[in-house]
């Protein structure tokens, strides 16, 4: 039960910082809010009995994906464009 | 207009057919054929207590062969992209924003220096013991060469100008790949098939050295996606 | 036998030891790449040829030792092994091809390369549907990179616009497979089928729906299906050509192969969804195709036609529908693969995006020559592979039934023919637009030599295909044998290629002809002493001509072959045969470029007509083997006989259809012109005789259709006569005579009498002979003037008597004004119409016949009369070889004037019993029901009055004293600038302006309305590739909505 | 052999007979229009004086090869026209050479004197025979429209195409006429035989002779008796058509001679109170009434 | 577990938004790695038998049942690593596009369209 409540919270906050990664105006914080979100994904993959997943997905995903973010934001801007 | 209107439909349709699966969504109640026969079989046949790392390094080996080879390939197309030829905005007359250059790079503190120095050795060392341990635990050469890449991070952050010895990194890449898909012909030469990890005995049940080839593999890979990630951070972090 | 697991350790183990001779010696690494894809292409034929022979079984191959559904397992039987040797064929010589970029690049480039082609073999070899994704993404991010090999701003974008749609696609692909696994347990390809049949209907089908829907979804978008090819498109325009054709052969054959696998899982709801898809992309592929002006777009577009067109097949094949569609699919994928890897070859050659500028290539023949092959490979021609794939296609699509998708095939084979002749127009007649005049196109030898491999294989794989379809392979192969024969002497003077040449067809004619009778007899003297007549004639050429001979002889062969054909198959393969090399002769006309590919549009749609007529009867027009032209009878049904009725008129330029006509006849080349016009029209005429000899009259509505035609021909006949007297240009003259003349003979044939068929077979040779002789004459004119306009032209009489007289018998002739031949064909057709009870069409043919008049006079006047121009004061009579044509032709026309019974009898007896006799000879005389005509007697009153009347003019004339010409008085005044009072321009205004109200162009305004509207809806549509990618993500989705709406139809 | 000889002399005599009254016409003609035009006009033999005054010329000019042979063309078209029609029903001389042919050989042959005609005139090189040509050629050809439509009714009506049948199936008194039996293709026929006998209204192609320069002006001397000739000929050799296609043709020599000169009063009358037509204008007044008059009697023929 | 699949799909679905709206390219590729998140927990999901534990056996084996498909973690694996190998290219891409025109507006680059 709480485990569930625990997995609504954090997806609500996944959604939650999705749609903030894809709404701020800061490229960086848009990436971290990809990270965290990975990272949060790698916790379920935990409770769902996934230790590998959530391994590779803390180490992969969450670890050196935002890292290579990070790097292709420092070669180019972290300013964002306008949507239309 | 119409566009924002045609995004509604597209995120509409999808949304339906989402809640479609949701609500026939009814969960395994028990295990297929074929993950009934791992769990079932998976210890006699292959001696690995972790099942998901028997089904990566064997059962689905090509995956996982393919898997690497995504990895090279994307390293190499990085590679490709950003290390041939001068990356220069010249060429298109781009203006404003972009590429630092060695001058702006800020020296990272003396703590976060010293600290790395003695971390970095055991963020290594750690990854090893994953892949080393893959057949056992959780974790493999894909989790245990993401480590090793973190710890390359680490370095990088910690010691802005430093620079790797491509040709250790190369030779690693290589060579790991080469023995990766040499040790797969063994199995196809002294065992049932391509990527057969029996080729080595099964050994006792739990122990590291057991379980065939797996160990052996799962540390190749380890190698090999160690060097791939750590190739890939190098080429995204060389500011040309 | 290799297991084909050694194509991934070589692939793999090279690729990761590449990064290690990078330092080596230089070209070790190139060789070891080489070495290394030669090896898997090795494997796969090995296997492939095991197979065919029957040295091995089916291939299935366990990976780890396990038995599948437990691992991964692969499989090589027939099909994989035709898709992988074709595969790594065409990646082997394409990396031969790019070796210098690739070297250029480093040993990245050829890591990218051998694991592009590794992950191909993977798509087509596995049977386990995750690695089957695995492997896409391989072939994906290889190609991706490869995409951008030039690493310029285009290629950048172009490789990110794939990899966004390629991530798109493995996201719906993961979500498909893992509710596939979910509810079967297993992800092997063969158990998930059969174990998905038992979801329809279940309760959890309602759960699955959506991830099948999404799995396929995901392989349409890597099919590149319209909408949601934007990408794709960007792709083939952006990248490097020698990897553009890697992408479009290589990559877009194994996603193929992966659609095949996959959609037996999707179940059969989805076969149709996909073979909609295929054919809606095909047509819209092709008409956007239609506006695209730079060529590695182009062929882009081409490219995802094809795959639309292939997709169509295996779907409609999976489910059943297509009988034989294997050797469909494999053919029209060979011929994809080839042709279109040539092309994209040729494009790196030239490095010319602009097709407009394609004009660089025609300094070199050899490349022409390869491009020319094909374009005649892509569009269908025989022998080459999609001809045989798209015949069997519309076959089976016929007798199944499917008589809408032919039509969607048929009309998008045809918007790629427009776009692909379109292009070959501008590299044969265009000339370079800007500039850079002075670049030869280099191609370094390997890349040459790369090309010539992909044409001598698709060639082989034509001479493969033909042997297995076509009844009498040997004699249908003889026009072909022949035209690359004399490629041999290409080098030589051009006249010994003439000779050669005729000494070919005199031989060809020596052979066969002894052995005939009947209709094959007719014709084959027809087409091939008339040939022989008109090669004479070409000897005069000077110039280098490179080509005519070998096309000119390929035509008059299948000309032959056409006449000899018994089957169905065999007609039509003569048929295309004999389009394509008349319109490679058209278009060596030096302003033919617009009128070549208005013949080539035309054509197309006229055979595609014959071939759809074909198929509607059933594939059995002809009986079979051995029942030649001769030997048919019976009846068709209304549909076969109005399309192949409609496709004829079309080659005969019937009145509505015959906007091309004109200007092929009149800017082919002049000597060219005199051929096509005068044999090759008859053509059209040979159809129509086999086809009302095959339909009879007995079916149900035939008189409404006889009468329908025959008023057509009457219409054409008119029509041709008119417009005939308004050209100012000298052979357009002539081709509008020609169309008219035609429309005399279709009206003969439609009467459908005894009468009516040796008018109009007597009426063929009787306008072969004097529009042959007045091409002839016109043609020498226009050598020596160097104009074709007639009021240009003037007194040339002094100059050119012979000339004259030619055109002076030809159009005597022509008018049909007793006692030449031409009366003979009016009188007979008369008759016939009279028998039939066609007063009205008999009375416009006449009055056709009198308005002819009018043209013929203004020929020889506008010409040869009046008053010269000083520029030609001076200039000679037209050459020899000229001359004599005509004047054996002029022999002709005069013996069978005299003797007109010993063409009529000959005819009469090939017209046969087919017919109530009506037709009597006592001694000369021939007699009709209705009246009699005795063509000795009025030859010879005629020639007795003339002789002794010119005599007696001669007796009483005193010496007169010669003038002159421009010793004329004029107001009582001597003109100063005689020369200007020529009249000859706008001769017939009179005419003109009483006729306004019929004169104008409505079909020409018609079809070029029809071809703007065309291009319109092109023009339009190709906007919604507007080259943002995020608006190709919404296209996506929204095809995935479109997807989902026709299979939900589908399925209901 | 000996028939063939025969017929030949028999033809011979036909044609003079012809040529002579077709001469006389020409010069009643004459008169006639002179006298409605208020004046008295030449003799009546005034052709035959034109022709031997033109015989007699002693200069000559050519402008060539074709100079020769346009006129010889054009007569050879004029008699030929005869020479390829039964003059006289019933009459074994005046048959001609009708066994060679039937009536679209006859009405072919028309064009052939035209065709000769053309080709001599333009020789000259002079602009205003190119006119004269186009205009001629241009009226005759669409004259020639409701002339085919009147035939093939006939042809319809008779089923066939027989000169001789034709006439043969007209005798009996008038109304076995085709006249009477057909009158919309007699109408039809008629119409298009204005145009053909090159009267007023439709003689516009000649006034480039009454521009002093033109065809026939240009051709001279010999060249223009023969041409003269051959236009009493042509002139006869039409109106005998006619009238065997549509009035019964004729049985005895008076008879020819009454009907034609019937025929022809017809047309020159009809014609002198009409306004000449511009070339372009009577393609058009062809294309209209006559055209409809004539497909309305091919209908009608074709029905029954 | 319910809960996970519908975060996942929604997580998927805002990936879907990103995507067609962004006009970013780094923030689409971040789309596609939500997306991607997403699809790995709709995978994870698929293969989670409630009541089950991590596919590890031990010594003592227990009953089969009580272990989850330990199939759907091995595919997941090879997802996540190829997700990231194409991000990271597709991250390469831009930082090249980039060096050409110095902005990251997709729109900029519609050099070859119709």
């Amino acid at each position: 039960m709480i485990i569930t409540a625990l997995i609504i919270l954090m997806g609500v906050t996944m959604v939650v910082s999705a749609v903030f990664a894809l709404h701020t105006k800061n490229l960086l914080m848009a990436v971290i809010a990809v990270g965290i979100l990975s990272l949060f994904s790698s916790i379920i993959y935990l409770i769902m009995q996934a230790p590998d997943v959530a391994m590779t997905e803390a180490a992969i995903g969450a670890g050196l994906s935002t890292v290579i973010f990070l790097y292709a934001l420092r070669r180019t801007t972290d300013r964002d464009v306008d949507d239309d | 207009m119409i566009k924002r209107a045609l995004i509604f439909l597209v995120l509409a349709f999808f949304a339906w057919q989402f809640l479609l699966m949701v609500t026939g969504w009814e969960g395994l109640s028990g295990l297929g054929e074929i993950a009934r026969h791992y769990m079932e079989k998976g210890r006699e046949e292959l001696g690995a207590a972790n099942i998901v790392t028997a089904i990566v390094v064997t059962y689905r080996g090509l995956d996982t062969l393919g898997e690497v080879s995504v990895l090279f390939l994307a390293a190499a197309g990085i590679g490709f992209l950003l290390g041939a030829g001068r990356l220069s905005r010249k060429q298109d007359g781009g203006n404003a924003g972009g590429l630092e250059n060695e001058k702006t790079r800020r020296k990272a503190s003396e703590i976060l220096e010293t600290g790395s120095d003695i971390v970095v050795p055991a963020i290594a060392v750690f990854g090893v013991y994953i892949f080393v341990n893959g057949h056992l635990s959780p974790g493999g050469g894909f989790q245990g060469g993401a480590v090793i890449a973190s710890a390359i991070v680490l370095l990088f952050l910690s010691h802005p100008f430093y620079s790797l010895n491509h040709g250790v990194l190369k030779v690693t890449e290589s060579l790991s790949g080469t023995v990766y898909v040499g040790l797969g012909l063994l199995g196809l030469i002294l065992a049932g098939g391509f990527l057969d990890a029996r080729f080595l005995p099964v050994g006792e049940f739990g122990r590291i050295l057991s379980a065939g080839a797996i160990p052996v593999i799962y540390s190749l890979i380890g190698l090999k996606v160690g060097a791939e990630l750590v190739g890939i951070l190098e080429q995204m972090r060389r500011p040309s | 036998m290799v297991t084909p697991i050694y194509i991934f350790i070589i692939a793999l183990g090279i690729a990761f030891l590449l990064p290690l001779l990078e330092r080596a010696k230089k070209g070790a690494a190139e060789t070891v790449f080489l070495a290394a894809l030669s090896g898997i292409a090795l494997i796969s034929w090995h296997w492939l040829f095991s197979l065919l022979t029957g040295r091995c079984e089916i291939g299935e191959i366990f990976t780890a030792g396990f038995r599948p559904p437990f691992s991964i397992n692969l499989r090589v039987g027939m099909e994989e092994a035709v898709f992988t040797s074709a595969i790594n064929l065409a990646t082997l010589a394409g990396a031969v091809y790019l070796i210098r970029e690739l070297s250029g690049r480093g040993t990245k480039s050829m890591m990218l390369y051998l694991l592009f082609v590794m992950g191909m073999n993977g798509m087509v070899l596995t049977r386990d549907i995750f690695n089957l994704f695995v492997f896409m993404e391989i072939t994906g991010i290889a190609s991706y990179a490869l995409v951008a090999l030039r690493l310029d701003t285009k290629g950048l974008t172009a490789g990110f616009k794939y990899a966004i749609a390629g991530s798109l696609a493995s996201i719906f692909m993961l979500l498909g497979i893992i509710v596939i696994y979910m509810i079967t347990g297993t992800l092997n390809i063969d158990s998930i089928a059969s174990r998905m049949v038992s979801f329809s209907g279940t309760a959890a089908a309602g759960f699955v729906a959506p991830a099948v829907f999404m799995l396929v979804f995901a392989f349409m978008i890597e099919m590149k299906q319209f909408p949601a090819n934007g990408w794709a498109l960007d792709v083939y325009d952006s990248a490097a050509p020698g990897i553009s054709a890697m992408i479009s052969a290589g990559s877009a054959g194994a996603a193929l192969f992966a659609i095949y696998k996959i959609l037996p899982i999707a179940g059969e709801g989805w076969y149709m969804a996909a073979a909609i898809t295929g054919s809606v992309t095909f047509v819209a592929a092709n008409l956007i195709g239609l506006k695209q002006e730079r060529a590695g777009r182009l062929l882009g577009y081409s490219s995802i036609g094809q795959m639309g067109l292939l997709l169509t097949v295996v779907s409609l094949g999976l489910k059943g529908s297509l009988p034989s569609w294997q050797l469909i699919a494999v053919g029209l994928f060979i011929n994809h693969l080839l042709a279109k890897a040539g092309l994209f070859w040729l494009t790196g050659i030239t490095g010319e995006d602009r097709i407009r500028n394609w004009g660089v290539i025609a300094r070199r023949p050899f490349l022409l020559m390869m491009m020319g092959l094909f374009m005649a490979a892509l569009s269908g021609f025989p022998p080459f592979p999609a001809f045989w794939s798209k015949w069997t296609l519309v076959m089976s699509m016929f007798s199944g039934g499917m008589k809408v998708w032919v039509v969607f095939i048929l009309l998008g084979s045809l918007f790629e023919v427009a776009y692909l002749f379109r292009w070959f127009g501008y590299a044969v007649r265009g000339g370079v637009e800007d500039g850079e005049s002075g670049d030869i196109v280099k191609g370094t030898p390997e890349k040459t030599a790369v090309i010539f491999f992909g044409a001598a294989l698709l060639t082989a794989v034509a001479y493969y295909m033909m042997g297995k379809m076509i009844d009498n392979s040997t004699l249908m192969l003889m026009p072909l044998v022949g035209a690359a024969g004399l490629l041999l002497f290409e080098r030589f003077d051009p006249r010994v290629r003439g000779i050669v040449s005729l000494a070919a067809v005199l031989y060809y004619g020596y052979m066969i002809i002894p052995g005939l009778s009947g209709m094959p007899l007719f014709f084959n003297s027809f087409f091939l002493g008339g040939g022989a007549i008109m090669l004479l004639a070409t000897l005069h050429r000077r110039t280098a001509s490179r080509g005519f001979y070998p096309m000119l002889l390929l035509m008059i062969g299948s000309l032959s072959a056409l006449a000899l054909s018994s089957t169905s198959l065999q007609f039509f393969y003569a048929w295309e045969l004999m389009t394509f090399s008349s319109y490679i002769l058209v278009l060596r006309g030096k302003k033919a470029m617009k009128p070549a590919l208005l013949y080539m549009v035309f054509s197309a749609a006229g055979a595609y007509l014959v071939m759809a007529g074909f198929a509607s009867a059933g594939g059995t027009v002809f009986g079979g083997a051995g029942d030649g032209i001769a030997g048919m009878s019976g009846s068709l049904q209304m549909l076969p006989f109005i399309l192949l009725a409609a496709g004829f008129l079309v080659k005969v330029a019937g009145m509505g259809l015959h906007v091309w006509a004109p200007g092929a006849y009149a800017e082919a080349e002049d000597d060219s012109s005199a051929i096509i016009s005068s044999i090759l029209s008859k053509a059209g005429v040979l159809g129509f005789v086999f086809l009302f000899i095959k339909a009879g009259t007995a079916f149900t509505g035939s008189t409404y259709l006889y009468s329908t035609i025959g008023w057509i021909g009457a219409i054409t006949a008119f029509f041709g006569a008119l417009y005939a007297a308004m050209q100012e240009d000298a052979k357009k003259l002539l081709a509008w005579s020609s169309i008219g003349q035609v429309g005399y003979m279709i009206l003969g044939l439609a009467a459908m009498n005894q009468i009516g068929w040796v008018a109009a077979l007597y009426h063929s040779v009787s306008h072969f002979m004097f529009k042959g002789l007045l091409f002839l004459a016109v043609a020498g004119v226009v050598y020596r003037t160097g104009t074709r306009n007639m009021y240009e032209m003037g007194g040339l009489i002094k100059r050119m008597p012979m000339s004259f007289i030619s055109v002076m018998i030809g159009i005597i002739a022509l008018s049909g004004v007793p006692p030449l031949t031409g009366f003979g064909g009016k009188w007979l057709l008369y008759n016939a119409l009279i028998e039939r009870g066609w007063y009205l069409q008999a009375a416009l043919a006449f009055f056709s016949s009198t308005v002819a008049f009018l043209y013929c006079f203004r020929l020889v006047h506008a010409i040869f009369l009046g008053q010269a121009k000083p520029a030609f004061r001076k200039i000679k009579e037209a050459p020899r070889s000229l001359i004599a044509a005509q004047y054996i032709l002029i022999m002709a026309i005069m013996m069978f004037s005299m003797k007109p019974s010993i063409l009529i009898k000959p005819i009469m007896g090939i017209v046969g019993e087919r017919f109530d006799t009506l037709l009597t000879w006592q001694a000369n005389t021939l007699y009709s029901p209705f009246g009699y005509w005795n063509g000795f007697a009025v030859m010879m009153v005629v020639c007795a009055l003339f002789a002794i009347l010119l005599v007696i003019l001669l007796l009483i004339s005193p010496k007169p004293q010669k003038v002159k010409q421009f010793n004329i008085v004029f107001a009582a005044e001597r003109p100063e600038t005689p020369e200007t009072t020529h009249y000859a321009w706008k001769f017939f205004t009179p005419y003109e302006r009483a006729f306004s109200g019929i004169l104008k162009p409505a079909a020409t305004r018609f079809w070029n309305a029809v071809g703007e509207w065309a291009e319109a809806v092109a023009a339009m549509s190709r906007h919604i590739y507007s080259g943002n990618t995020g608006a190709y993500v919404v296209q996506i989705f929204i095809f995935g909505i479109l997807l989902f709406i026709l299979s939900r139809g589908g399925l209901s | 052999m000996m028939e063939v000889l025969k017929q030949a002399g028999y033809s011979l005599a036909t044609l003079m007979v012809v040529m002579n009254y077709g001469l006389l016409l020409v010069g009643l003609v004459t008169i006639i229009v002179a006298r409605v035009h208020g004046r008295i006009g030449p003799p009546i033999w005034q052709p035959y004086i034109n022709i031997l005054k033109t015989l007699s010329m002693r200069t000559a000019l050519s402008h060539g090869i074709m100079f020769y042979l346009g006129p010889v063309f054009r007569i050879v078209g004029g008699i030929g026209l005869l020479f390829f029609m039964p003059v006289v029903y019933g009459s074994s001389w005046m048959q001609n050479f009708s066994f060679a042919g039937d009536v679209i050989l006859v009405v072919y042959f028309v064009f052939f004197g035209m065709l000769g005609m053309a080709l001599g005139a333009a020789e000259s090189g002079h602009p205003y025979s190119a006119i004269g040509i186009m205009r001629g050629l241009a009226q005759n050809t669409a004259a020639e429209l409701p002339f085919a439509l009147a035939l093939m009714a006939l042809a319809a009506q008779h089923q066939t195409l027989s000169i001789t049948d034709i006439v043969a199936a007209q005798q009996g008194g008038i109304a076995h006429w085709n006249m009477i039996t057909n009158p919309v293709a007699t109408l039809a026929g008629m119409l298009a035989f204005f145009g053909m006998m090159m009267h007023s209204p439709f003689d516009v192609h000649l006034a480039p002779q009454e521009i002093p320069i033109g065809p026939p002006t240009e051709f001279h001397s010999s060249y223009l008796a023969l041409m003269q000739t051959n236009r009493s000929i042509f002139h006869a050799a039409k109106l005998i058509l006619f009238m065997n296609l549509f009035f019964g043709g004729a049985t005895s020599i008076f008879v020819m001679v009454v009907k034609t000169f019937a025929l022809l009063m017809v047309v020159v009358f009809a014609g002198v109170v009409f306004p000449r037509y511009r070339v372009e204008q009577s393609i058009r007044w062809f294309i209209r009434i006559p055209l409809a008059v004539g497909i309305l009697a091919v209908v009608i023929s074709a029905w029954k | 577990m319910k809960a996970v699949l519908v975060i996942g799909l929604l997580l998927m679905l805002t990936g879907f938004y990103g995507l067609m709206t962004r006009r970013n390219m780094i923030k689409m590729v971040l789309s596609v790695a939500i997306t991607e998140v997403g699809l790995q927990m709709v995978m994870i999901t698929a293969g989670f038998i409630r009541g089950g534990t991590a596919p590890i056996l031990t010594e003592d084996i227990t009953e089969l049942a009580s272990f989850v498909d330990p199939v759907p973690q091995a595919l997941v694996l090879t997802a996540i690593v190829i997700g990231v190998a194409v991000n990271a290219l597709m991250l390469a891409f831009i930082i090249r596009m980039y060096g050409k025109r110095g902005s990251l507006d997709v729109r900029d680059y519609t050099d070859s369209k119709w």
